[in-house]
């Protein structure tokens, strides 16, 4: 029998590339095994180390809804090595993909709880599989009202486009906010900062589970705007960003304190974080 | 537990038997530098070893290893594994090294295990053997390790004057201790004592003493203290500590390639280095020296504590000696233990 | 099929060609490189050409990548001292590399590895002749095998 | 060696109240013969202060942290050279710092010292008697010849007595150098291999090399913000332009043959790289066959040039034509 090998990457090849903003897309990968592909289960949340062959490896969240059993999605903004040569990479291209790693957001524990999400930029990436799952069919009836506030730099630079904006409204109990941080020709919605947009909202906290991912100066505004809401620091959750190496908290880098981002994270609680350096 | 004798002129045919197909791997000089590498004969082994300036880690975990190989040419992608399958025999680990196993097992057979690290520690036969006097540096005894205890081990030889006690420790030291029958049929007497004896003498030359019950507290209270600025203001930020330490296992993964032609290679890597926590979009979260030396001490005496219940440090001293700045792992323990906060 | 039977082509190659990069200066250089061309000169095609502004553009970093990369020499070739078109580009490139090379063979590179030559726009037979000569001597030192990443 | 430590110490006390607000200096070490820079910032911390033969460290590259601050820092003739550089470089500012110099006799080689004490020896007292350092320990005495115990730079050294410092901390010391001793004798050695016999020498040390950067990070020259083998594709923060990280012999090599060529003419020849090597790797080696051949090729350059690669003259030999 051959061992399992965690450092050894699945084959996987890109089947579809959907063109998020000027600088993100959405890679659909498939894992080459159909096998591996239908043993293929993750949490809202996870997070999946993509390798390009002769480039490198790098952590990111799967954006794909855990429901979705066909395909893996990943949302890549170009930044560094790993990212622009994916960007390079067309339809059919062979990459590598291990994973699942990391803890997720509670979605057992918050059943019957009404969701805020909170979103900027590619920071709706990692929120979109919670979202999604609580939309499921088998799923929706666990799940209380869901709120989305989302904003970005400018029209085009929110992501999901078909969900933002068409399917996620139209869903039963779900409303959806969106902002840009500055006026634009052809755009009739809301302007300004996602943090003082939460505070316009003015979600209520009773029964509510709050998910945050963004800038971390979005994130740190939000956060001190939330409080200010009567949200407490048990009921807001929100996803780390380290470098990563190894996914499976060997390669030492990703620790804050004492706890490793790639197995113990990416979500944490704003009660965690505070029990932890400020190192991340 | 069985124990033999072994007069001293013998050890090197009996390390040629106990080698028999497998690999040695054994402590050699190069220039006066003193490191563990595979030999093709015992003659070029150093029986009476110091202190490596390297630990043994190395061969468990090597400093660069290529993970596995692939190609991607004609629009198909192929991989392969590339796991070292070799049995060995690793002669002359004193017992600070052989705990340091120990550490690492914690870290790298933990689920998921990590298959290159494994693999050679289940192919590896350890041999251990006692300390014959303490280093300045040393300080084991200060985490509970004795100089002439071989835990962990397989065999594990003490020179206890007139030969080598050899205490074979596991079934896989006995498989192995089987295929060599000359050992001494002499009875001497008070062996136990003489180790005894040597155990206290060594002991008694590291002083230090770490409270494992108070000093991980202790440690997260002092995180936003002074003192580490003030250490770091001497610390050049190169990584001699961690490359010679026995348990730092910290590594990076890069690619090199030609053409279609790659390999994935792992390497160690450093806490110390400012690339270490570097974010693609610039960020740094352990951008300042203090914050990454405060980084190494946490994780050798209170972040391993906390994840693995054991410590991060088996007191070989490697670091204390080989710092070119002298920043001493035993001062920064009795400093933290002194610190008012 | 393992990876190690799919090698890439040129890796089955039978017959090793030396392969040279050479780092030609915009003004000069490269200029007598395509007088070579133009004038139709004979010279062999193992050359690869990087063309730089100016040959004080060379990082000694870049020759050693290019040996590392596969190259099993290196050329660099720049104007003639007092013809740089940069007024003293090329006074810093032959101190500059005068002790690079020394230094090269200090660690034990043969000294044909590394060749720095000065050639005008009108050199182009100068240009052809160091590549003629330059491949010769690689033929007979062999591939460079010590500083490849990849063997 | 009493008597220079009292008046380092006393002299600190008077650089506090001048205004200086740290001054780097040596303490004990906590292991047998070693000391360990210090950085006292409070005129209590002065007492701290020691000067022996085992001050080895070139503390100037300190320096290069605190470039807004006024800072007092003990040197060696050997270190001392190191300043100018810096300074030539305008990486500091000359008026900020103090420079004490101390009159040095040598220091000593640690580890040859050491194999003549034993490892619990608690030195007691060091004694400079001109030719050799007499060492007492609870024990006994032991007289350490210098032309045996020093270090290599040491044995070759041309400035023991530190030139244009602020104040001098003693009286002149003098020569220690062997004269006999020609400091370029195994760079000859080497020069004089055949070309496989000089790789085989250096793949075997280069080989070995664990890529620690320790030669660099103390290097007083090696002065630069970012280091190249730090430096990232633009835009590719963790993809390293030069070498990766794995250590493998090509990227060994690269990095010791640049390493050495980037202080080429701004050596100091304080030979710390070779000492902080924890494998023992000979980088004076390099360092001092690049002087060699500055010197041979260009002579001597100007004291007022940033190294000899950064100036030229159309009158250079020539090579390449």
């Amino acid at each position: 029998m051959k061992t399992h090998n965690p450092l050894l990457p699945k084959i996987a090849t890109i089947a579809d590339i959907i063109r998020e903003t000027g600088d993100v897309k959405t890679f659909r990968v498939i894992l080459d095994d159909p096998e591996e592909m239908a043993a293929w289960s993750h949490e809202p949340g996870q997070t999946a180390m993509v390798s390009v062959f002769g480039v490198g490896e790098a952590m990111f969240c799967l954006a794909s809804s855990p429901t979705c059993r066909e395909w893996l999605e990943f949302s890549i903004r170009r930044a560094g090595k790993v990212t622009s040569a994916l960007h390079q990479l067309e339809p059919g291209a062979k990459i590598g993909v291990r994973g699942p790693y990391g803890n997720h957001f509670p979605y057992k524990e918050i059943r019957g709880k009404d969701l805020l999400v909170i979103g900027g930029g590619i920071g709706l990436a990692p929120l979109r599989p919670l979202v999604n799952f609580m939309l499921a069919p088998e799923n929706r009836k666990d799940y209380g009202n869901i709120e989305v506030i989302y904003g970005a730099r400018s029209y085009g630079d929110l992501c999901y486009k078909e969900e933002v904006f068409r399917i996620w409204p139209q869903a039963e109990g779900v409303t959806v906010w969106t902002t840009i941080d500055a006026p634009e020709e052809g755009w009739d919605g809301h302007v300004g900062f996602v943090p003082a947009y939460v505070e316009e909202v003015n979600p209520s906290p009773a029964n509510k589970f709050v998910a945050i991912c963004g800038p971390p100066i979005m994130i740190k505004f939000t956060v001190k705007g939330l409080s200010g809401l009567g949200f407490k620091e048990e009921q807001v959750y929100t996803t780390l960003e380290m470098r990563m190496k190894c996914g499976i908290g060997k390669c030492g880098r990703c620790n804050v304190g004492a706890k490793f981002v790639c197995r113990d994270g990416p979500v944490f609680s704003l009660s965690e974080l505070a029990e932890l350096p400020q190192e991340y | 537990m069985d124990s033999k004798l072994l007069k001293k002129d013998k050890l090197p045919s009996f390390l040629e038997h106990l080698t028999g197909n497998s690999m040695l791997v054994a402590p050699v000089r190069e220039d006066n530098i003193l490191v563990y590498r595979p030999v093709k004969s015992v003659s070029e082994v150093e029986l009476n070893p110091g202190k490596s300036v390297l630990p043994p880690k190395e061969w468990f975990f090597q400093q660069t290893e290529a993970l596995y190989r692939y190609n991607t040419g004609g629009g198909q992608l192929l991989l392969e594994e590339l796991v070292a399958e070799k049995n060995a025999v690793l002669y002359g680990l004193h017992p600070c090294d052989i705990r340091s196993l120990a550490v690492l097992d914690a870290v790298f057979r933990a689920d998921p295990a990590d298959r290159y690290y494994s693999a050679r520690r289940e192919n590896t036969v350890l041999i251990g053997l006692s300390c014959t006097a303490g280093w300045p540096e040393c300080f084991c005894t200060a985490f509970g390790i004795s100089p002439v205890d071989g835990e962990g081990a397989d065999i594990h030889l003490t020179d206890v004057g007139v030969a080598y006690l050899v205490e074979i420790l596991t079934p896989k030291g006995k498989e192995l201790a089987a295929k060599y029958t000359d050992f001494s049929e002499e009875k001497v007497a008070g062996l136990e004592e003489v180790k005894k004896a040597k155990e206290e003498a060594i002991a008694a030359q590291c002083s230090v003493r770490v409270d494992k019950d108070v000093l991980p507290g202790k440690m997260g209270r002092v995180f936003d203290h002074p003192y580490w600025e003030e250490l770091s203001r001497r610390c050049l930020g190169c990584g001699i500590c961690t490359y010679v330490c026995p348990t730092c296992h910290c590594f990076d993964i890069t690619d090199v390639s030609r053409g279609t032609e790659g390999q994935r290679l792992r390497c160690w890597d450093s806490c110390l280095f400012r690339d270490y926590t570097l974010h693609t979009s610039g960020h740094n979260p352990r951008h300042e020296l203090y914050q990454r030396l405060r980084n190494r001490f946490f994780h050798k005496i209170k972040y391993n504590y906390d994840r693995y219940g054991i410590e991060g440090c088996v007191g070989c001293g490697r670091c204390v000696a080989l710092c070119p700045v002298n920043i001493d792992i035993r001062e920064v323990f009795t400093t933290v233990g002194g610190l008012s906060v | 099929m393992s990876v190690s039977e799919a090698k890439t082509p040129e890796a089955k190659e039978k017959v090793w060609q030396p392969k040279i990069v050479a780092f030609l200066c915009n003004w000069c250089s490269y200029a007598g490189a395509d007088l070579a061309g133009v004038s139709r000169l004979k010279y062999p095609p193992n050359v690869r050409i990087i063309r730089v502004p100016c040959s004080s553009r060379i990082n000694p970093q870049f020759i050693l990548r290019a040996l590392q990369r596969g190259a099993d020499g290196v050329l660099v070739a720049g104007c003639h001292p007092g013809d740089c078109h940069y007024v003293s580009g090329n006074y810093f490139t032959r101190r500059r590399l005068m002790l690079f090379k020394r230094l090269l063979e200090y660690v034990g590179y043969e000294p044909g590895r590394l060749k720095v030559r000065w050639v005008s726009a009108a050199e182009g037979g100068r240009f052809a002749e160091t590549v003629k000569e330059m491949v010769d001597e690689l033929t007979y030192l062999g591939p460079n095998m010590r500083m490849r990443e990849i063997k | 060696m009493k008597e220079i430590t009292e008046i380092l110490q006393r002299e600190a006390v008077r650089l506090f109240k001048e205004g200086v607000e740290y001054l780097i200096g040596y303490a004990a070490g906590s292991i047998p013969a070693s000391t360990r820079p210090f950085f006292a910032a409070r005129p209590e911390d002065a007492a701290d202060l020691i000067f022996n033969p085992f001050c080895v460290h070139n503390l100037v590259k300190y320096l290069l942290r605190y470039p807004d601050k006024r800072v007092a820092v003990v040197v060696k003739g050997c270190d001392s050279g190191a300043v100018d550089r810096l300074v030539e470089e305008r990486h500091l500012d000359r008026s900020k710092i103090t420079l004490i110099g101390v009159p040095c006799g040598g220091v000593l080689d640690r580890n040859r010292v050491l194999a003549e004490l034993s490892p619990s020896a608690r030195i007691e007292q060091v004694e400079d008697r001109d030719n050799a350092f007499v060492i007492r320990t609870k024990q006994r005495e032991h007289v350490f010849e210098k032309r045996q115990y020093l270090m290599e730079k040491c044995l070759v050294c041309t400035k023991n007595n530190p030139a244009g410092v602020d104040l001098l901390v003693g009286k002149e010391a003098p020569r220690v150098a062997d004269p006999e001793r020609d400091r370029l004798k195994e760079v000859k050695e080497i020069e004089a291999l055949e070309a496989a016999a000089k790789a085989a020498y250096w793949d075997r040390l280069f080989e070995r090399c664990l890529r620690c950067y320790a030669c660099r990070q103390v290097c007083p020259a090696c002065s630069c913000t970012e280091c190249s083998f730090e430096q990232a594709v633009p835009g590719w923060q963790q993809g390293a332009m030069w070498v990766a990280k794995a250590k493998t012999l090509p990227d060994n090599l690269h990095y010791h043959l640049i390493r050495a060529f980037h202080v080429a003419g701004r050596c100091a020849g304080c030979a710390e790289c070779e000492r902080v090597c924890p494998v023992g790797i000979p980088l004076m080696l390099l360092n001092r066959k690049l002087a060699k051949d500055i010197e041979e090729l260009f002579g001597e350059a100007p004291a007022d040039a940033c190294g000899a690669l950064c100036i030229y003259s159309p009158a250079d030999p020539d090579e390449f034509a």
